[in-house]
């Protein structure tokens, strides 16, 4: 059986034969006894003789691995189902450029700096999200045009909303 | 002696606290808010009161409450760690006005070294070098222009400051209008006082504090230096005793300067005087903390002293145990915070339920933790999960020791500044012990080699888990050959006849 | 310095031997059978390889399959631990014609002192002091007699023996057949060779060892002192050091006449010189270990010393780091061996799985563990599955500390050896350090006060655990109290109205 | 509802009333808060504010209970139930004063030092069992005639086995 493994962007093949005997990442044959440990997760993997640690937890779409202090969230699918959901994956794609910003952890929105329409400098403070009783700046990770301002002032946010949109300049200005 | 001790604190440090009272056969009393009922301080106390929901404000900082709890517990003493009511005079008053023993400094030595004016102006007549700055309570236009005379960079601090909040560096007079008013905001919000003054920046400082004991009876020592120069925004993130930069005659100096200053507020009980310290050994008192320290454990591993223990015996009017000549630094030690943040991702509070743990342990490790299996790490308190302190018969030994045991850590749920530390201890600068309190800002941590390792890895134990969860939908009842321990992949192996060794 | 070490070995002493490697910076190789395929040296290593089915004599005996695995994995040095191949002179032998490192004393000194008959007529002629006996080999018959001369009671000693087996005292004539019987099916057994031989008791002893180090360069130390006399059928169960029984200068004489035992064999690496310490300050040499003990960690806390770090380096040909006016013992470390034994039921062994586990931390604790989540506790090793070490300024704050720990340890799945150690900690003559070898022979441990009040609660939690069950079979879905943390048990007194605080 | 917990042959009466808000033990009332710490078993129980932490298995009939170092088997059952169970133990007992002996662990049989019909005085050895490469002795824990040896030297046992009855003297005179 062949799988395509995908971490931050990178494409992994694994093929798995001969009723597990037989194992290949990328087309190279490695030994490897993967044997869960606890009941919670830790699993322990010795890959040609070398041994490690890993905490797996199952996701909606692959697993999230902890290995030492890393963590990897991994999509894994059989070869054909992989490639029917990157068509699917295709269609609904945003317009090339756009990067929706996003708070890493919840928290209270202080002050919005910026306004739609706003062109911004990469580095450019946009929002300040206090959480853990700190004030924390959240910057333009990248040059752009404001769009899709979804918070304000004094609202209570989400790990991981959505605070807006920096547009690419090109598409602002066809617009 | 105590017969009951309530302590009015959370995590890793009321655990701390319980297993010295523990050690001296004093029962002992939790608090907890709801987001605490299942936390390791409520489990291995004696008894745990519930005191409200899980805002601080409304739980932890609820003096009146934890002070009627006490009395019903019949406890006789309250040990209010750090953070929280540690450092408020009114509580420590408010404890003794009830009939209760405050674990901690008298209500006036709080309150003199609490507002850090009145501190400063203190220590100077004792004789305690101060760095230049303004007075507080200046408008920001005052501030403006006095900051203009004692050149950039400057140090915006909260009058009742303590802990980072509210301090900003200013290195420019065009930053200056930002950074006074969320340093106003941050004291507003943390103190309910907004008033901050200016101070100058001593370039190429570190930062070395004295640990300090004081009895009822006028007898005060001190227990020689930390040095915490590694810190970021202000906030400490590794902590060692001795330091590189203080030799004995220093270490002697600096520890009389503290001494005096404690004296000059009749200080009793464990207490930390901050200094800065320049290159050419010139030191200058920051503020005095009038309370345990999240560090303390570094001093305690080099002098033997059980600081805990002598806060104890210091609150029941016992005199010190030990004179200055008693007291003798052995080997080093070094203190790791590991905390719930994301050190990729700016330090960042992480969240979530804790679903591995496994803490190091081994020769020179000492682990003070908060943190359990099934914990919800949350927002409401302090980031910080665990202490990690590592002894050795010297600097190098002990930095061997804590690159080791941060290696061993396993937890998995939470993202944790293991990674940070492990940079850290990597680089030659902290290995050579080259840094003062802006290393930090400057500081890349080093390129992990084996990130694409590791990647690889996580795909192939991803497609491993698949294809077995595949074939296992094939199979009924337990696998034989994992009843034994041996997994499916060996087994297979084994069976194939591709093993490369017998 | 070595490249990379295997360590012929399992438990927490691989685990101990695979952090020395890490923190001189030297890879590890470990070695499992298949009862050990998930235990934490496979996981800590940075390689692991099988070597055979769970029976040592098929697995970590295999010392031509361990050899093999050490070449192929292309390590140069093979670390023992203890037990198991750690004195077989053959086996350093043929580590050493491999070519590779054998990592403790040189085969020669491991024969020399491994036969106990050998081992005591060297030592004699270097000086040191021998407990009167018999020689080796004699009859049932002969034995019998020299037995009668000797005076009961006599100890029954096997010739290749070592960790108690084979070992009986008899306190009577009567005795003596079954005993010879027993002794010699033991040792036939455990070493192959059933040659036994007569020791006198000597009466009030203590059991009080040396720790040795030796380099290739001629030079060798001690370190002080280990008081093992809390010993079970010659199983040791708790050791320390100091010994409360030794003063410097007996320290120094007895430390001056185990250099001169191992310098009698020429010994290199660390090792261990036991004496019987009687009442007037007598001492006898009993035998030496080649090797790295199982109490070594107390030795390490007190001189800062890291014993496992030293035999490497000296396995390395580097001369000792320390002379022996470097060493000094600072405060008391007392360790405590956890087993999985049942001390209710006679210390027979107990087997299961691990279901729970949190082992102590904080001040002055050291735990050194192989014990894991998950871990099937069986019975093809020994029973010891993690060791517990307190170290404190002095012995009371080391007993309280112990004390603390094992009552803050939380296993479950297997009985242990907690209870025994908790009832001794609290035993005056353990206290006050009056015992000898003989001490838990007549040990009657103390009641436990709040038994009742355990089987009371265990009562209660049961009931409330099948009532919560009978309930959540009519709800459907989460409950919302808990998912914040609420226990349903505190909803429904809120609920109720019934709390009786706040 | 009412329930009968049993721990070494002591019986505790336990209520559980008002939707869990009153508890009773032995009639007495209790403040108790019990909460499950991690999906292993551990759980932490207030009892009157005073903080116990427990781990519990589930065994076939009633809990594991383990507190501290101390481990308790328990019974459990609602009143009704446990009094049909008793009921029904009682036909199926053994003769008064026959003694079954077991062994707690598994091992090898080294020696048997007893034989069948032969009267033992209290602590007599009876068998030699190897384990974990020592040897232990199982001694009578009363006086008795031994009956049914079910084992012989070189057979290995399970944990728990019974080796061979400790029968009662008046028992096999009258048989």
């Amino acid at each position: 059986m062949k799988y395509l493994a995908q971490i931050d962007g990178i494409t992994y093949e694994i093929e798995i034969e001969a009723n597990n005997a037989i194992i290949l990442i990328n087309g190279e044959p490695v030994e490897a006894d993967l044997l869960q440990v606890d009941p919670l997760g830790l699993y322990s993997l010795l890959l040609d003789h070398r041994s490690c640690e890993l905490v797996v937890e199952e996701q909606t779409q692959g697993y999230r691995v902890t290995l030492g202090a890393q963590t990897f969230d991994v999509r894994v699918a059989d070869e054909r189902q992989l490639r029917m959901e990157a068509a699917r994956a295709d269609v609904s794609a945003r317009a090339e450029g756009d990067m929706p910003i996003t708070t890493p952890i919840p928290g209270l929105v202080v002050k919005v700096l910026v306004t739609e329409g706003q062109h911004v400098e990469e580095n450019t403070p946009l929002v300040i999200l206090e959480a853990m009783k700190m004030e924390n700046e959240i910057r333009a990770p990248q040059a752009g045009v404001v769009r899709d301002i979804s918070i304000q002032p004094g609202q209570s946010v989400e790990g991981n909303a959505v605070l807006m949109i920096l547009g690419q300049e090109n598409a602002v200005v066809s617009s | 002696m105590f017969q009951k001790i309530l302590i009015a604190n959370r995590g890793e440090i009321a655990l701390r606290i319980i297993r010295a009272c523990q050690e001296r056969g004093i029962k002992t009393v939790a608090v907890y808010s709801d987001a605490d009922r299942s936390a390791l301080h409520v489990r291995y106390a004696d008894e745990a009161y519930h005191i409200g929901p899980p805002p601080a404000s409304e739980s932890y900082l609820r003096g009146d409450v934890i002070i009627d709890v006490a009395l019903q517990a019949g406890a006789d003493a309250i040990h209010p760690g750090y953070g929280f009511l540690a450092e408020n005079a009114g509580f420590a008053q408010a404890v003794q006005d009830a009939g209760l023993t405050f674990i901690g400094p008298p209500p006036a030595a709080i309150a003199a070294m609490g507002d850090k004016v009145t501190a400063r102006e203190t220590v100077a007549k004792a004789g305690v070098p101060l760095i230049p700055g303004t007075p507080a309570g200046l408008s920001d236009e005052e501030l403006l222009a006095a900051a203009a005379e004692i050149g950039y960079p400057v140090l915006v601090k909260a009058s009742a400051g303590g802990g980072g909040k509210g301090m900003r560096m200013v290195h420019a007079a065009a930053e200056m209008k930002s950074a006074l008013g969320a340093a106003r905001r941050e004291a507003l919000k943390a103190f309910g006082d907004d008033t901050i003054y200016l101070e100058k920046v001593v370039e190429g400082a570190r930062h070395v504090e004295i640990q300090i004991l004081a009895d009822m009876h006028g007898n005060v020592i001190h227990l020689g230096e930390r040095e915490c120069s590694i810190q970021r925004r202000h906030q400490k993130l590794v902590e060692e005793s001795p330091s590189v930069a203080v030799d004995e005659e220093l270490r002697q100096r600096m520890g009389a300067v503290a001494v005096a200053a404690a004296k000059a507020v009749n200080y009793v009980s464990a207490g930390t005087v901050e200094f800065l310290l320049d290159k050419n050994k010139n030191f200058y008192f920051l503020e005095m903390n009038t309370r345990l320290q999240v560090e303390h454990p570094v001093t305690e591993m080099v002098t033997g002293v059980d600081i805990v223990k002598e806060m104890i015996a210091i609150a029941d009017g016992r005199p010190l145990r030990l004179r200055q000549e008693d007291v003798r630094i052995k080997g080093w030690a070094i203190e790791a915070r590991i905390t719930a943040e994301d050190p990729d991702n700016n330090f960042m509070p992480s969240t979530g339920t804790i679903v591995a743990l496994r803490e190091p342990t081994g020769p020179g490790i000492r682990i003070e933790s908060g943190v359990y299996l099934g914990m919800e790490v949350g927002l409401y308190y302090d980031p910080m999960i665990a202490k990690l302190i590592a002894y050795g018969d010297n600097r190098a030994e002990a930095i061997l020791r804590l690159r080791r045991a941060l290696a061993e850590f396993r937890i998995a749920g939470v993202k944790t500044s293991i990674p940070f530390h492990l940079g850290l201890v990597d680089t030659p600068r902290f290995q050579w012990g080259q840094f003062d309190t802006r290393f930090l800002e400057t500081y890349k941590p080093p390129v992990t080699e084996d990130l694409e390792e590791k990647r690889r890895i996580a795909a192939l134990v991803s497609a491993m888990l698949l294809h077995q969860r595949g074939q296992q939908a094939v199979r009924i009842g337990r696998d034989g050959a994992q009843a034994e321990g041996m997994s499916p992949w060996r087994k297979a192996a084994l069976l194939q006849g591709l093993r490369r060794l017998v």
